[in-house]
C-alpha cells in the first residue's frame, strides 16, 4: 500500500495540520526513528490498535512473539508525552491507554488468590490476537487491489450492443441511491435548525460506546473509572464524566452487557463483561 | 460478410490451419498478437482503426494475419469480427439478432425527484401526498408519483380517514425484492444512516425518522379500503369484468 | 480466477471435440446454444445472470452444458468468460494487461481506511458497523462507508437477529466483478485467514497464548522498576479517597 497521507482519527480533515505534528520528527517518511524517546507522527494513523501495531512491528519480532509488556509502555509513554505538550489526543487512544494501563497492572502484580479473572497473560493473549486479526487484515487489503482489476488491467466490452436486463425492472436504483435520496432531503429540511454539538460534556452514548468498547475485553471485576479518569478526563469535566459513564453503565447493566458491583457507599465501582459463563460471583 | 444462412449450423473453422505457417514458433507469435489484438478491439468504445492497433502492437507483429486469423476464428461464431471502413469492431452474428432483441427494454434510470418520492413513502408510509409535500417541501408533481406507480414499487393503500379522504401510498413486495430488504423495517434508522455517513452526526436532537410498520400489507386504524367506486375511479379496476 | 501463465501461447481447444456427445445432432444444438450464450454475454458490458440467460434460451437447450463449454472455447483467448457469483461475463485476459494499460480509466482512489473497511466487511461478512471498529480499534470515520457503499461495492444486507438488531454489511456482486473473483470464498487467503481463527470476532480458545519472557521478574531495558506513586497511580493500591 501506499503512504498513508491521510490523517488518521481525523481523517475526515486530511489536509489540516494537527498539533500531532509536534511530535513527528521533519525526518522523511518513517514515523518512528530510531530514538527510542518515541517520536511518532499519531496523524498518520488510524487510531491506537493501528498506532500499537506499528509500535508492535518496531520490535522487530513475530507478533506472537511480541513483548506486550514492552509495547503498553511504549504506548503509555507516547500517551504521556502527548498530555506533557498539552496535546488533545482523541478519546479513542486514551481509551487505550487506560485499557493497556490496567494490563500492565495485571502482568506486573502476581495473581492474588481469589482473583478468578484473566491473568495478564490471558489479557494480553487478548491484545496480541486484535493486533494479528488488525494486520491480517491489512494484508487482505493491500492482497486486494493489487489483484487484476475491472477498468485498470482487465476490461469489459467497450461497445456494449445492448444492456441485457430484467424484463421486471425497467427502472434502476439501488438501495445507496434510495438511502442518499431520504437523508439528504430530510437534512436539507432540517437545516435550519441544526446545533453544533458541544463536547464539553460527556455524552451518555460517547460514555456507553467507550464502556462496551473496554469492558468487552475484560471479565473479571475491574474498577475502570481510576483508569478513565486518569486519561480520559480533565479535572473540569471530571462530574459530568463520572455522572455519564454510572448512567450508561447501568443502561449496560440493565441489558445484560455488563455486571457491576460496589462493596460499600463511596467505594469504587467495579464492572465486568456480563456475558457470564458458568462462572460464580467473585469473591474478592 | 458471410452470416449465412440461418440456424444452420456449420462447425466452427479449426483455427487458421493451414495458413501456410510451417514454423511452430511464428505460429505462436501469430496467436499472441490475434489475443492482443482480440482483446483491445474487444475493450475499446468504439471501431479500432489499424493503425491505432499497430500502435499499440509489439515491433515487428503481424497485424494483418492476426486480424485475418481472428475474422476467420469468428466467422461461425456468435459474434463476428466486422470491418468497417479501415476501423475493426466486434458485432453480434446477424442470424443471432432475434435472441437480442427479444424484450431489449430501455432502462431508465429514476429521477432525484422520484427517488426522494419513494424514500418518504418507504419510511412514512402510509403516507399522503400532502404528506410527502409537507416533508419534501416542494409540490410533488404528478408525474412524479405515475413513475413510481409504473415502476410497481409503490401502490395506493387506501384513504385516509380524515376530511378529503386523501389516498395514503405505500411500498410493494417488488420493492423490497429490488432493494434486496427483508422487510421494510430493515430500512436503516436515524443512529445506522449517520454511522454509514449518510446523515449528519449534528442534526438537530428532536430529529426522527418513522419506523415504517411491521406488517405494510395491513391498513392502519386510520386507513380504509378502497371503495369499488374508488377502485374503479383510480383505474385499478381494469375495465369491468362483471363479477358477483 | 486463472489468468493464465504470461505470455505463454497455448493452441486454442479444438471446441469440444470429444465431449461424449456421440449424435451429430445433439451436438449441433449444443454449438447453436452455445452460439446464443456468446452472443448475448457478449453484447452486453455488465455481466448477465444465467436467470437472465435461460429466460433468453430456447425452451430445452442446455445453458450449463454451453457455458462450460464457451468458458474452455475462450480459455485461452484474448478475451475470457468469467463466473461472478451466477453470472457471467467476458472480461480481457489478465496476461494482457501491459497492451490494455492505455484503456484504463482514471479511478477514485479509495483511503487506506475505506480499504481497510473494504477488507473487512469482504472478509467477515454479513458484519456490523459495531464490529468493524472493534477490528479496527477506532470509530469508522463519517464518510468511510458512505464512500464503499457508493462505490457499490458494499451494500448493506440486512439486519443481526441480536438485540438491537443491528445492520449487516456486505459484498456486492460488483465487488467480485471489479476485483476478478468467482466468489466471495475465492477472496485471497481466506482460508488460511479462517484457519488462523482470525475472522472470528473473539478470541477463539485455541489462540495461542504468548510465552511469558524467559525471565519474567528481570525488567526489560526500556523498563523502570516501579515507585509507589506510580503503584498508586495505576490503580495498584487500593484507590485514594482525597482527590487531586
Amino acid at each position: 500500500m501506499k503512504g498513508r497521507q491521510l490523517a488518521g482519527p481525523a481523517e475526515s480533515r486530511p489536509t489540516r495540520p494537527t498539533p500531532f505534528e509536534r511530535l513527528w520528527s521533519d525526518q522523511d517518511d518513517s514515523r518512528l526513528t530510531g530514538d527510542p524517546s518515541l517520536v511518532v507522527d499519531v496523524a498518520g494513523f488510524e487510531g491506537p490498535l493501528d498506532l500499537l501495531l506499528h509500535l508492535a512491528r518496531g520490535q522487530k519480532v513475530d507478533l506472537s512473539r511480541i513483548s506486550i509488556l514492552a509495547l503498553a509502555e511504549q504506548y503509555l509513554a507516547f500517551v504521556d508525552k502527548a498530555r506533557a505538550l498539552r496535546l488533545e489526543l482523541a478519546a479513542d487512544y486514551l481509551v487505550m491507554a487506560a485499557w493497556l494501563a490496567f494490563l500492565k497492572s495485571k502482568l506486573l502484580i502476581p495473581k492474588q488468590p481469589g482473583d478468578d479473572g484473566e491473568t495478564g497473560e490471558e489479557l494480553a493473549a487478548v491484545l496480541q490476537f486484535r493486533l494479528k486479526r488488525l494486520e491480517a487484515m491489512r494484508e487482505a487489503a493491500s492482497r486486494l487491489v493489487n489483484r487484476n482489476r475491472l477498468g485498470r488491467e482487465v476490461f469489459s466490452r467497450g461497445m456494449p450492443e445492448l444492456v441485457v436486463v430484467d424484463r421486471r425492472n425497467t427502472y434502476t436504483a439501488s438501495l445507496y441511491d434510495l438511502l442518499h435520496a431520504y437523508a439528504t432531503q430530510r437534512q436539507r429540511q432540517a437545516a435550519s435548525n441544526v446545533q453544533i454539538a458541544q463536547r464539553s460534556v460527556w455524552s451518555l452514548k460517547e460514555a456507553r460506546d467507550i464502556l462496551t468498547r473496554m469492558v468487552g475485553e475484560m471479565k473479571d471485576w475491574t474498577a475502570l473509572d481510576h483508569f478513565l479518569l486518569r486519561y480520559l478526563v480533565s479535572p473540569t469535566e471530571r462530574v459530568s464524566a463520572i455522572a455519564s459513564a454510572f448512567a450508561a453503565s447501568l443502561e449496560l447493566v440493565r441489558e445484560g452487557q455488563i455486571e457491576i458491583r460496589q462493596d460499600k457507599p463511596f467505594a469504587p465501582i467495579y464492572m465486568r463483561g456480563g456475558h457470564r459463563t458458568d462462572r460464580e460471583e467473585g469473591s474478592a | 460478410m458471410n452470416n449465412g444462412p440461418k440456424s444452420v449450423v456449420v462447425p466452427f473453422p479449426k483455427e487458421g490451419d493451414g495458413q501456410g505457417l510451417s514454423n511452430p514458433i511464428d505460429r505462436m507469435q501469430v496467436m499472441e498478437t490475434v489475443r492482443m489484438v482480440e482483446a483491445i478491439i474487444f475493450a475499446s468504445a468504439e471501431p479500432v482503426s489499424e493503425r491505432q492497433l499497430a500502435e499499440r502492437l509489439p515491433v515487428g507483429a503481424d497485424l494483418r494475419t492476426a486480424l485475418e486469423e481472428l475474422q476467420a476464428i469468428y466467422a461461425r461464431r456468435g459474434v463476428n469480427l466486422v470491418r468497417i471502413a479501415d476501423s475493426w469492431a466486434f458485432r453480434t452474428a446477424g442470424d443471432l439478432t432475434y435472441v437480442m432483441n427479444r424484450d431489449a427494454v430501455q432502462q431508465k434510470k429514476l429521477s432525484r425527484a422520484a427517488l426522494e418520492v419513494l424514500a418518504i413513502i418507504a419510511y412514512h408510509q402510509p403516507v399522503t401526498r400532502a404528506e410527502i409535500e409537507d416533508i419534501r417541501g416542494v409540490e410533488t408533481s404528478k408525474g412524479t408519483l405515475d413513475t413510481l406507480l409504473e415502476t410497481e414499487w409503490v401502490r395506493m393503500r387506501g384513504r385516509r380517514k380524515t376530511p378529503g379522504r386523501p389516498i395514503t401510498y405505500g411500498t410493494t413486495e417488488k420493492f423490497l425484492d429490488h432493494f434486496g430488504l427483508e422487510e421494510v423495517r430493515d430500512l436503516p434508522g436515524v443512529e445506522e444512516l449517520k454511522g454509514a455517513g449518510l446523515l449528519s452526526t449534528r442534526m438537530p436532537s428532536n430529529f426522527s425518522i418513522p419506523l415504517p410498520p411491521s406488517d405494510p400489507d395491513e391498513l392502519t386504524e386510520d386507513e380504509d379500503p378502497f371503495s369499488d367506486i374508488d377502485l374503479e375511479e383510480l383505474g385499478l379496476l381494469t375495465p369491468r369484468v362483471t363479477e358477483d
